[in-house]
């Protein structure tokens, strides 16, 4: 290797970073992972959970060796209407089994793990590094600058998060819209771990995810979160980017009114909050996918928008790490070939449609367009929480059937019965 | 031959340690013993509580004053005192931490209290570490125990008429490879804000840069001088660098700080943790500086400060 | 348990303040003629305020999300937005 | 050829330390490691003379094994090599040991012109380091020095030292050990190509084989607690009666007069 002549630089050392740069290394590539942090995952946040099936496929067995907090066996959405919520609830006690469904963790010590797999397989980490710009050659991507520093390499893996500067430095994407992502602020609060076990009905390695959907949002396209750590809780907001453009509420203040809510303060008596974090969320789906591969690059994990929000799921880190895999197919690919040029890397849009991220977030394209529907914030957990709660209420009054019970809470709710038909067909048609 | 002794670059910080001197040398039985510069001094220390003063030699004008090491090496390696006390002056530091390592002995830096465990006769002594966030306590297991004390971690001692004590001589030490050039004394004029003995404080409560007049007639009332928190200086630009205090700028601990429209992170208060009383005026009762503070007048400093100016008047008057 | 101020939780953060450069610099002229001013509202770090009718902004204490330069009306003219300089920021403990 | 060695420490990051105000424990559990940032300024300062009058360069640092990521940190900052005195039993060394186990390492295996070191370190803040060193190896200290030049002609050191009451302008012959206060220098940011190379530069480890015997600790730590502001959180209203009661209060304190 000639001393500044990569196979590959690979700029990020997230999930998408770090998993494409491991995969490369593995089969004896001269890798380079730059990270802006001082160390890899110090930057990085997310809500809290990760699905397990792609890093068990890379590195088999990882929760063996890997900083995760707790599996997920618990699962919970709840509808917010001022003091009333419905909440549905789902258990299943083979997820906290190997070989797990899915974990809680927190990025800045699992990022810094995974990025060190990606050393133990050979690639060079440097830390502390922003990268400013790309190098062309004849219209090609030959490298990176950062600072006075010029460094080349046959291709460049651009796994720079959200706001994909280097993809749209290479004119593969546009700056995302507003409407295009959501703002994320987390708060991580610290409680002790049988404190948590107790409140959130879990024992041993068990972990509980939480999602709120109505008031916590005030009534933005958006829902609440909360996901239980050995000893801390994530909890936090998601908040369509451009509906928060047309707040009235400032987003740090809709952060600690969710926390001190009835709903969520109960949860969280006594504990202290150790980190405040914020981040954008790529949510358009297949439509916000930029050019995913250009002359001697390609765009990998959120810098290529590869999220899916189902509303029930939130799926970003193995699509994330699924992607930096199939980057680093497509650059072995390409270096057989020796044709870094665009169609030669062109099978990495292939091979993502292969395998499983293209092809969710083509099955779910219209899921993002129904999302959309203000009604789903605004009416709905309203006309829910009613429902349920009239449902439950004994007052010595004439009692009525179920169904008048619910009409009447849809006209309370401002709620009409076409709309909400067609909202449901909708709902099953997309989802 | 044992004893206590405390030695300091200035007469004032040799006061000081005279007084905790004294305490440990009651405690120990022992005997005081401090140095100083010529015999006029080495009266004033005995009539403040020294039992024996080691003079010290005159030195030649391109000679540091940290070239009598070896001297006190020396004194002490005679002497076998119990206890040095150095007072914790730039010049004082380096003395402490060579002598420490020539005499093969522990040294507490910046002792800011001890206990004395007479039977033992040790000095628990207490030292900040992590940039103030905590307290550690170290006994020293070598003999003899030495620690430098921060300026004003004691009161001076005061004279008392008829004490006696002896005036012992020290030799001249040999010529050090470290020569001086030159000397330029500090310029007086320039107002450093971690001298001032008074400080207000302008936070980002403070609406246009106009209104700096309002909060120098109150440095003015006080005897003031004004420092500013992190953004006033650094993004607002309304004060300059020199004057904004937080654990990045200037660190300070006047005996009153007055602060006016800060909030009080963190990063502010490490930067005026020591002041002696602390008051904090803010319109927003949740503020941090209030659990950080003395006093707290919660209200628009718009009208608290015309008030207040009016009140110290009136009261100063009187 | 005590509400926090937004002052206080990004007191709680870890930052380390590039004092030389400034990542994010807005054009305030630009600002000036922006009623709307949703900058104040996203911003979850709530950096932006309005003083004396002028918007007032610090780098020190952002997050790094990005909120800011997506919803402002002027984006391109009023937000040069970058990510601060290797090594400075925000770190996060936990993440 | 002038020969640098420059000191560093790796501490524990005080702004991760957490309180917890009523048992007064620290709670180090999550806090993170750098190079005390003075020493930085350390590093920076043999750069500087480096680019100037040539020579060597090397870092230096007494540390448990875990540290090790000191090493790529420190080099990137511009050293030729490291110097890693490493032992599990170095985590928590008072300011004898350390300065005792650097003299024996330099004493046997570096040579050197021109030691550099810190004004103190990020977590105990000791500022013995320096001028026990200096003692130890029998060579000249200057401490606190905010200028530092090399007059290659006459082989001395030109420094200004920093005090209480004013500017010492001082020379010294070589070899010398200096101390430098943080305001000597501005580290520059380590570039990609600086971190790179790092990685390919030598690193001397030096451990208990090579040491022999930890020297004893001259300090024994009894206790660490953590440091409580005790204010009064005395609160009044801005109306004129709550003012009043305070500039009362300050007169009979005696803060102001």
């Amino acid at each position: 290797m000639a001393d500044d002549k990569f196979t590959a630089i690979i700029v990020g050392a997230g999930p998408a970073g770090s998993t494409a740069a491991m995969t490369l290394a593995r089969e004896g590539c001269d890798v380079l992972l730059i990270e802006k942090g001082p160390t890899p995952g110090a930057k990085n946040m997310f809500g809290g959970r990760m699905y397990c099936h792609v890093l068990n496929r890379l590195i088999p067995e990882f929760w063996e060796q890997a900083p995760v907090e707790r599996a997920v066996v618990s699962e919970n959405i709840t509808f917010l209407n001022e003091g009333r919520s419905a909440s549905l609830s789902c258990r299943n006690e083979d997820w906290a089994k190997p070989p797990f469904h899915s974990f809680t963790l927190l990025r800045a010590e699992f990022d810094a793990w995974l990025a060190e797999k990606a050393e133990e397989a050979g690639a060079m980490l440097a830390c502390n590094i922003c990268v400013d710009d790309l190098l062309y050659d004849n219209g090609k991507v030959a490298g990176i600058r950062a600072g006075e520093d010029e460094m080349f390499a046959d291709v460049v893996i651009a796994a720079d998060g959200a706001n994909s500067i280097l993809a749209q430095k290479a004119g593969l994407a546009e700056l995302f819209s507003a409407s295009q992502v959501a703002t994320g602020a987390k708060m991580v609060v610290e409680l002790p771990p049988d404190t948590i076990d107790q409140r959130f009905q879990l024992s041993g390695n068990q972990g509980a995810a939480m999602l709120f959907v109505g008031d916590c949002t005030n009534g933005m396209q958006g829902g609440g979160f909360l996901y239980t750590n050995k000893s801390t809780v994530s909890l936090g907001l998601v908040i369509n980017t451009a509906c928060l453009q047309r707040s009235d509420r400032k987003m740090p203040d809709l952060v600690e009114d969710f926390r001190n809510g009835p709903h969520i303060a109960p949860l969280l008596e006594g504990g202290e909050v150790v980190e405040y974090s914020a981040h954008l969320v790529p949510e358009a789906g297949i439509r916000m996918t930029p050019q995913l591969f250009g002359d001697g690059i390609l765009i990998a994990g959120d810098a290529a928008g590869l999220v899916l929000n189902l509303g029930f799921i939130v799926r970003g880190m193995d699509f994330a790490a699924a992607s930096g895999e199939a980057a680093a197919m497509a650059v072995l690919e390409a270096k057989r070939s020796g044709d870094f040029s665009r169609s030669g890397l062109s099978i990495y849009r292939k091979l993502l449609e292969e395998s499983f991220v293209l092809r969710d977030l083509e099955f779910y394209s219209k899921v993002p367009q129904f999302m959309e529907n203000r009604r789903l914030y605004e009416k709905y957990p309203g006309l829910v929480t009613l429902v349920m709660s009239d449902l439950f209420t004994v007052d010595g009054r004439q009692p009525q059937r179920v169904l008048k019970k619910g009409l009447a809470a849809m006209k309370k709710s401002g709620v009409s019965l076409g709309g909400l038909a067609a909202d449901c067909w909708k709902g099953a048609f997309s989802l | 031959m044992a004893g206590i002794w405390v030695f300091a670059d200035n007469r004032n910080q040799v006061l000081e340690l005279l007084s905790a001197g004294r305490s440990i040398a009651d405690g120990l039985i022992s005997h005081l013993a401090a140095f100083a510069a010529d015999r006029q001094q080495a009266g004033e220390y005995i009539d403040c509580g020294a039992d024996k003063v080691f003079l010290l030699p005159e030195l030649p004008q391109d000679q540091p004053f940290e070239s009598l090491v070896p001297v006190l090496a020396d004194a002490a390696r005679d002497e076998n005192p119990d206890v040095i006390l150095i007072g914790a002056s730039s010049r004082g530091k380096e003395i402490g931490a060579r002598l420490a390592a020539a005499l093969n002995s522990g040294l507490c830096s910046g002792c800011i209290g001890f206990e004395l465990d007479s039977a033992a006769k040790t000095l628990k002594m207490d030292r900040l570490i992590f940039g103030g966030a905590g307290v550690q306590t170290v006994v020293c297991t070598q003999s003899p125990q030495i620690a430098t004390v921060p300026p004003k971690t004691f009161e001076p001692a005061l004279p008392e008429q008829g004490r006696k004590g002896d005036i012992h001589e020290l030799k001249a030490p040999p010529p050090s490879p470290v020569r001086v050039l030159d000397r330029v004394p500090r310029q007086r004029d320039s107002v450093d804000i971690t001298e001032a003995k008074i400080v207000v404080c302008v936070g980002r409560g403070l609406e246009k840069k106009e209104d700096l007049d309002l909060v120098r007639s109150l440095a003015e009332a006080l005897g003031a001088e004004i420092g500013c928190s992190r953004p006033v200086a650094e993004e607002l630009q309304w004060l300059p660098e020199e004057v904004y205090l937080g654990i990045s700028g200037k660190k300070v601990k006047p005996s009153l700080y007055v602060g006016v429209g800060v909030s009080g992170q963190v990063q502010h208060i490490t930067g005026i943790r020591d002041s002696k009383v602390i008051m904090a005026i803010n319109r927003d009762e949740n503020a941090p500086i209030f659990d950080a503070a003395d006093y707290g007048i919660v209200g628009d400093l718009y009208q608290v400060i015309p008030r207040l100016i009016e009140e110290l008047k009136e009261a100063l008057r009187a | 348990m005590k509400r926090l101020t937004v002052e206080q939780l990004l007191g709680i953060d870890k930052f380390v303040v590039d004092d030389e450069e400034a990542h994010i610099v807005l054009d305030k002229e630009v600002c000036r003629g922006c009623a709307a001013k949703p900058c104040t509202f996203a911003c979850p770090a709530g950096l932006y305020t309005v003083k004396a009718g002028e918007i007032s902004f610090d780098h020190a204490g952002c997050l790094e999300c990005g909120t800011c330069r997506l919803v402002c009306p002027y984006s391109a003219r009023a937000i040069s937005w970058r990510y601060p300089r290797g090594g400075f920021g925000v770190l996060y403990r936990y993440g | 050829m002038l020969r640098i060695v420059t000191c560093f420490k790796w501490v524990i990051d005080d702004a991760d330390i957490r309180v917890d105000a009523e048992s007064r424990k620290l709670n180090l559990a999550r806090a993170g490691y750098k190079i005390s940032s003075y020493d930085r300024n350390v590093i920076e300062e043999g750069v500087r003379i480096q680019e100037q009058h040539g020579g060597t360069l090397a870092a230096v640092t007494v540390a448990p094994p875990t540290a090790k990521p000191c090493l790529k940190d420190a080099l990137s900052r511009g050293p030729d090599a490291a110097w890693f005195i490493n032992d599990p039993s170095f985590a928590d060394l008072d300011a004898h040991q350390t300065s005792e186990i650097l003299a024996q390492t330099v004493r046997s295996q570096i040579e050197f012109d021109l030691i550099i070191c810190g004004e103190g370190s990020g977590d105990l803040y000791s500022q013995q380091v320096g001028p026990a060193l200096a003692e130890k190896l029998g060579i000249p200290c200057i401490t606190w020095v905010n200028k530092l030049t090399f007059d290659e002609e006459q082989k001395q050191i030109i420094a200004h030292r920093k005090l209480e009451e004013g500017m010492e302008i001082v020379s010294c012959p070589l070899p010398a050990l200096v101390v430098v206060l943080p305001d000597i220098n501005s580290p520059r940011i380590p570039t990609l190509k600086q971190v790179l190379g790092a990685a390919k530069k030598p690193v001397h480890d030096v451990n208990m084989k090579t040491l022999g015997k930890v020297p004893e600790a001259h300090l024994r730590t009894d206790k660490i607690l953590a440091a409580v502001m005790d204010r009064r959180r005395i609160r009044v209203a801005g109306d004129a009666e709550g003012i009043r009661s305070v500039v009362n209060s300050l007169i009979r304190e005696g803060v102001i007069s």
